[in-house]
């Protein structure tokens, strides 16, 4: 008896904690960012990010005079938990579109769970396989792996260097970053010549740098969010690397060089423009926008803004004006959101359409390299 | 570059990781002893040593020299607080309660850590500048040097103790048949608190030292904690040398199995040792094998 | 018996008639989730509970029922429906033929293998890139279905998942209760004692092993099919952890003990959101506190502290370590 | 009924046990005595299989089983009690006994699980099996008791009718009076007498020398390792060897 006293006591407290409805009449969008867990660094500067713009929605007004209210969740990274959030933002606080996660696992659980429920997902991970093939209402703000594999193999291309040697850290991140440097080599004659791996805790990567030195590599590329790649910057330097190196998307950051110290300079990588923003030329589309969100990033949270949050500027922005031309139910949402043509973003120049969920191209990316402790367009 | 001074570079490589393993691997060995429990929280305090030390230069602007020892004091007075908070209330507790309360204990370190210091990842300052050094063809860093100096003192000091001091031969005594060392007037619990704190210390130790290298946040503990436990295992959780081949031994094959094999499958490497050493020789690679008594 | 057999129907109705309040509320699939995690921790409570021998790397188990079911209803077009038994027996087997070397061990040394065992299956399921989609996961995995049923909302699931774990708890009830329980139990509490009186230890600890092992993987088999998408994350060592508390919080050895851990550390994290950043802090908190002050879990704790705080405090000191 | 031959154990460099070797006969009850440290339990852990003895053989009922392990003896019909009472602690008294009769049942997993027919039938027979046990031993009234809650006196009952729920053929008792007082191992004595009147073999190793005498048949001495003496009581008594071992060491 006394268990079921408990069982009693612990149903009384689910009944307690259902959510109260919240007062009509603003436009309620869903965010789901991975604040805390293993993908913190892409969670909270997107929830930073996501949070600021619907603060400065609304300070403007709002959108069509409905005020905007965020609903942010923390996933933890965690994909069981992306999907019971997912559906609590559905079914318990009724919104008209979600953005996020974070990371592709995660998206790819919640996936069915908004198809179900025909509500717009933008998602603000770089997995290509999440609008490959396309699904009826997920979108995705962050630039394709592919673009940015694009993005290093033209400029290898055009250095004349063709023998690689790549180096993915095993996560997510890396392994779909690995498919697509396997997949997209052949077409810019590129021959891999060793294809190595190292763990997102590992603490040593010279034995793999000790044998990539010994290859016939011409370049190396390194795929990896922090801090791998800058252990593998400091291992470099220590074994007196020749080889240029380029490194992913995944550490465009000033963490990045702080981590890595002297040892990163002279390295290149593809980059969202907003690491570079105040360096681009003025005929550049995204410039307003990528300075508007530098600033106001910098106002708000005394801190650098990196191309993660800018993952969640698009998707708030893109919802914005999606919401603007269709009206605030899910499924003109949805039909707005893939006529969405030229829209100059935080992550590129996005064009939507039915065939094309993802909208940019490899020009969403530039390539930079680290040049006394800071970022500068590379030539 | 010809394959010898390959080999020698996973070497090097593969040994300055291994003395940190086997620093752990000894903190986990000396609580063992003391006590008859597997600390899980082991790695909490390595992950400490790092972040306190931060802590202390970037926040209190201390210099790197008066940093070091003071986080090393800090840690060992949290492994003080843990043994008191967890483990004295649970002596007479079965083994399962005692993996759990360790357990337990790593998890909320680790969330305070996260708390405190947040989940950023942080690099110490080299102790000595970052100018690789050439070793016949292959490379160290002046930081290696520091970690195998670091390392050699500590276990000559670990030695001293416990075979020198009366202190250490009490906690020795203590780790053969607590109840007789009770009975010829040790105080057994004391010596279990120092086992904590001196244990808490050298994993603290083997953080900092390891920091400026391998970089630090809230859970770099984990992982370095159970290949620490490897390490002890593979010495028989030996509280000398055994254990420190142990942690060498693995810190090369690690290092070996990323360079000639695969990299993927590195740290699979240190727990299929594990499980061969727990299957097979469960006295450790270098003990005798003893005679289960009832 | 007859009171066991009452106590079990009420516990079932209460369950079956639990959707009718949260019908519309996302918690109904958080449930959907508490139902597999009591799956996994009245499994667990088999070999940890009932035969003292303690798993830091059933997540493993968990984990391959998962990647069984979902690589072979994915690659190779299984019907899930084959898959699940297939992928309960293969993995029961398996922790068969490891169960012999590695139940020789006790204590921490088990403790310490089965966490090495837990963490090498991980690790096969992160590299193993070319059959499990490595890190990036395995999407695309079909929900279960009857006929033109398909098991895809949360209701349905609820259902399917709530009554697998019902049969489980009844399972483990039936097993707790007969000569082979008692066996374990004896174990438990004086293995020589017990193989003295012809209690065949070896062999029952490696079927108590296997058995949890294979209820572990059909929980995996439920998972795959519920969520769609599994990564290996979901079956590394936290989850092991995750599943070995809510074992020690609801109660070692008990029948609903495992149910009321699953149940409290599914939702409980529902109701820490609150707290944000501290849930770690307070997990980690709680679960010291549990084991330092409620040995017993809540099943046998919270009576305890109402009654005789003293009567229930069990004197297992040193028997486990004989 | 059990025959040691050259039973020898050594432990790292220590020698225990050295060439024992002495029969036991059916139907008897036979005392095996020695001063502390003679080797008596190590003896005891030999036989029922806990140790490998380090060479020598133990043969019961003409069959070798030294390399048996423990708990096929129990099946051979071989139980022992232990010294320091190892009672299933979480379990009641009732389920205590019901151990006892798991050597003599045999559901298996799967008519466990799902409680088939001859799985229930067959619990039945058990649950009743050891009633009866517990009212051999007197302590019936005590079959819902936490085992651990018992106070040591019973408790050493509770391990006799666990021990004959098994239908031994020879029951080895260590120490069985150790702890009791003298009404206790006055009725003891009796249950043993009891136990043996019903046709099994008792080895008992007692250091209560009034118990050993009064119901023991015939005695083994054990002295450091070696057998001292063999014989009837009045015997023993007599051997200058026995009296000399046992104030050389007193």
């Amino acid at each position: 008896m006394k268990t079921l006293l408990m069982i009693g006591c612990s149903v009384c407290l689910l009944v307690c904690s259902s959510t109260l409805a919240l007062a009509a009449g603003t436009i309620k969008i869903g965010a789901l960012f991975s604040v805390t867990g293993p993908p913190a660094f892409l969670g909270e500067p997107e929830r930073n990010t996501a949070k600021m713009v619907v603060d400065g929605i609304n300070r403007a007004g709002g959108i069509r005079g409905q005020k905007v209210e965020l609903i942010a969740y923390d996933t933890v990274g965690d994909p069981t938990k992306a999907v019971q959030m997912a559906t609590r933002l559905i079914k318990d606080d009724h919104v008209v579109a979600i953005i996020g996660p974070s990371t592709t696992g995660e998206t790819m659980a919640v996936i069915p769970v908004v198809e179900r429920a025909h509500v717009p997902l933008i998602s603000c991970a770089a997995g290509s396989k999440i609008t490959d093939p396309v699904k009826h209402y997920v979108f995705k703000t962050a630039q394709n792996d592919g673009l940015a594999v694009a993005k290093i193999y033209d400029y290898l291309q055009r250095h004349r260097q063709q023998r690689v040697a790549i180096l993915t850290v095993s996560d997510g991140f890396g392994a779909s970053g690995r498919e697509q440097l396997k997949a997209l080599a052949p077409r810019y004659g590129i021959r891999l010549v060793v294809d190595d791996t190292y763990g997102p805790k590992d603490t040593d990567m010279t034995s793999q740098l000790t044998r990539i030195r010994a290859s016939q590599a011409q370049a190396l590329i390194v795929w990896g969010t922090n801090p791998g790649p800058a252990v593998i910057a400091r291992n470099a330097r220590q074994l007196g690397f020749r080889l240029p190196i380029y490194m992913s998307h995944g550490v465009s950051s000033k963490k990045f060089i702080a981590l890595a110290g002297s040892a990163a300079e002279g390295l290149k990588l593809p980059s969202g423009k907003v690491i570079v923003a105040d360096a681009l030329p003025k005929k550049d589309p995204q410039k307003n926008a990528l300075l508007a969100f530098v600033k106001g990033y910098q106002h708000q949270y005394r801190q650098e803004g990196d191309h993660f949050g800018g993952h969640a500027w698009d998707a708030v922005m893109l919802l914005k004006g999606a919401i603007e031309r269709g009206g605030a139910t899910p499924a003109a949402i949805r039909d707005a959101l893939e006529r969405t043509r030229n829209f100059h973003g935080i992550g590129g120049t996005f064009n939507y359409s039915a065939a094309d969920h993802a909208g940019l191209t490899k020009d969403a990316f530039i390539m930079v390299e680290v040049r006394n402790r800071g970022w500068v367009i590379a030539n | 570059m010809d394959f010898g001074t390959q080999l020698l570079q996973y070497l090097l490589s593969g040994l300055s990781t291994g003395a940190i393993y086997a620093l752990i691997g000894i903190g986990f060995s000396i609580v063992y002893h003391a006590i008859g429990i597997i600390n899980f929280a082991q790695g909490e305090f390595v992950m400490l040593g790092g972040m306190v030390t931060l802590f202390l230069l970037q926040s209190l602007h201390l210099p790197l020299w008066a940093a070091i020892p003071l986080a090393v004091l800090l840690a060992s007075l949290a492994g003080l607080v843990f043994e008191r908070l967890a483990i004295r209330p649970l002596r007479k507790a079965p083994p399962l309660s005692l993996v759990i309360v360790t357990i337990g204990g790593s998890i909320l370190i680790r969330g305070l850590a996260m708390v405190i210091w947040g989940n950023d990842t942080h690099r110490l300052p080299s102790f000595s500048g970052d100018d690789p050094i050439t070793v016949a063809g292959a490379t160290l860093l002046p930081q290696h040097l520091w970690i195998f100096g670091i390392t050699i003192a500590l276990i000559i000091l670990n030695k001293w103790f416990f075979s020198h001091t009366i202190s250490g031969k009490a906690m020795r005594a203590c780790s053969y048949n607590p109840r007789a060392a009770g009975l010829v007037g040790i105080d057994v619990r004391r010596m279990t608190m120092f086992a904590f704190m001196i244990s808490a210390a050298m994993g603290a130790l083997a953080g900092i030292i390891a920091a400026p290298l391998t970089m630090t946040s809230y859970d770099v503990g984990i992982m370095l904690g159970l290949k620490g436990f490897c390490a002890a295992i593979i010495g028989g959780m030996s509280s000398g040398l055994a254990t420190v081949v142990g942690g060498l031994v693995l810190g090369v094959l690690e290092s070996l199995g990323a360079g000639l094999i695969s990299s993927g499958y590195k740290d699979a490497i240190a727990f299929v040792i594990l499980l061969l050493i727990l299957l097979l020789r469960p006295q450790g690679l270098f003990g005798r094998p003893e005679s289960e008594r009832v | 018996m007859r009171r066991g057999l009452l106590n079990y129907l009420l516990v079932a109705v209460c369950i079956l008639l639990a959707p009718l309040f949260f019908s519309g509320s996302y918690l109904l699939n958080v449930l959907v989730f508490a139902g597999i995690n009591t799956m996994l921790a009245v499994a667990l409570n088999l070999l940890v509970g009932y035969a003292g021998q303690i798993s830091l790397g059933h997540a493993a188990f968990f984990g391959l029922g998962a990647y069984l079911s979902g690589v072979l209803t994915t690659t190779y077009g299984w019907d899930p429906w084959l898959t699940m038994p297939v992928a309960a027996l293969s993995v029961g087997i398996l922790a068969f033929i490891v169960g012999f070397p590695i139940l020789k061990l006790k204590g921490h040394y088990l403790a310490m293998a089965t966490l090495g065992l837990g963490i090498i299956v991980y690790i096969v399921f992160n590299e193993w890139v070319d059959v499990t989609g490595g890190p990036s996961g395995l999407s695309g995995i079909p929900n279960l279905h009857l006929g033109t049923l398909v098991f895809d909302g949360d209701r349905r699931n609820y259902y399917l998942v709530w009554s697998c774990a019902l049969c489980c708890m009844l399972l483990s009830c039936n097993l707790a209760n007969s000569r082979l329980g008692r066996a374990f139990r004896a174990i438990h509490d004086a293995e020589v004692a017990a193989r003295v009186l012809g209690v065949n230890a070896r062999l029952l600890k490696v079927q108590v092993f296997a058995l949890s092992a294979a209820v572990c993987a059909l929980a995996g088999s439920l998972y795959a099919h519920v969520m769609t998408f599994i990564e290996p994350a979901t079956f590394g060592f936290n989850t092991s952890v995750e599943l070995l508390t809510m074992v020690v919080i609801g109660g070692l050895g008990s029948t609903y003990g495992p149910f009321l851990g699953a149940l409290l550390l599914t939702l409980l994290p529902e109701f820490l959101r609150v707290m944000r950043d501290y849930d770690i802090v307070f997990y980690g908190g709680m679960l010291m506190v549990m084991t330092i002050f409620l040995p017993g879990g809540l099943v046998r704790g919270i009576p305890g502290l109402w009654h005789k705080p003293l009567a229930l405090r069990r004197a297992k000191g040193d028997a486990a370590d004989a | 009924m059990l025959e040691l031959q050259g039973v020898t154990q050594i432990f790292g460099g220590v020698t225990a046990l050295k060439e024992v070797s002495f029969s036991i006969r059916a139907d008897e009850i036979t005392g095996v005595i020695g001063p502390n440290g003679a080797g008596k339990t190590t003896l005891f852990n030999i036989v029922t299989g806990i140790y490998r003895q380090t060479a020598g053989r133990v043969m019961l009922e003409g069959r070798d089983i030294s390399t048996v392990p423990t708990d096929r003896l129990a099946r051979l019909g071989m139980v022992r009690t232990f010294q320091n009472i190892e009672l299933f602690g979480q379990m009641t008294v009732l389920e205590n006994v019901m151990v006892g009769l798991h050597s003599r049942s045999s559901s298996g997993l799967f008519a466990c699980l799902f409680k088939m027919p001859w799985a229930v039938a067959e619990e039945r027979r058990i649950r009743g099996e050891a009633l009866e046990w517990l009212r051999f031993a007197g302590i019936e009234e005590l079959a819902p008791v936490t085992a651990a809650n018992l106070p040591f006196g019973k408790g050493r009952l509770l391990e006799i009718a666990r021990a004959m729920a098994c239908h031994p053929r020879l029951l080895l008792m260590d120490e069985p009076a150790a702890g009791l007082n003298s009404q206790e191992t006055l009725e003891l004595s009796a249950l043993i007498r009891t136990i043996r009147s019903r046709g099994v073999t008792v080895v008992l190793v007692e250091h209560d020398m009034d118990l050993v005498m009064s119901i023991c048949d015939r005695i083994v001495v054990l002295n450091l390792g070696q057998k001292l003496a063999e014989g009837t009581p009045r015997e023993i008594q007599d051997n200058p060897e026995v009296i000399a071992a046992y104030l050389g060491d007193e």
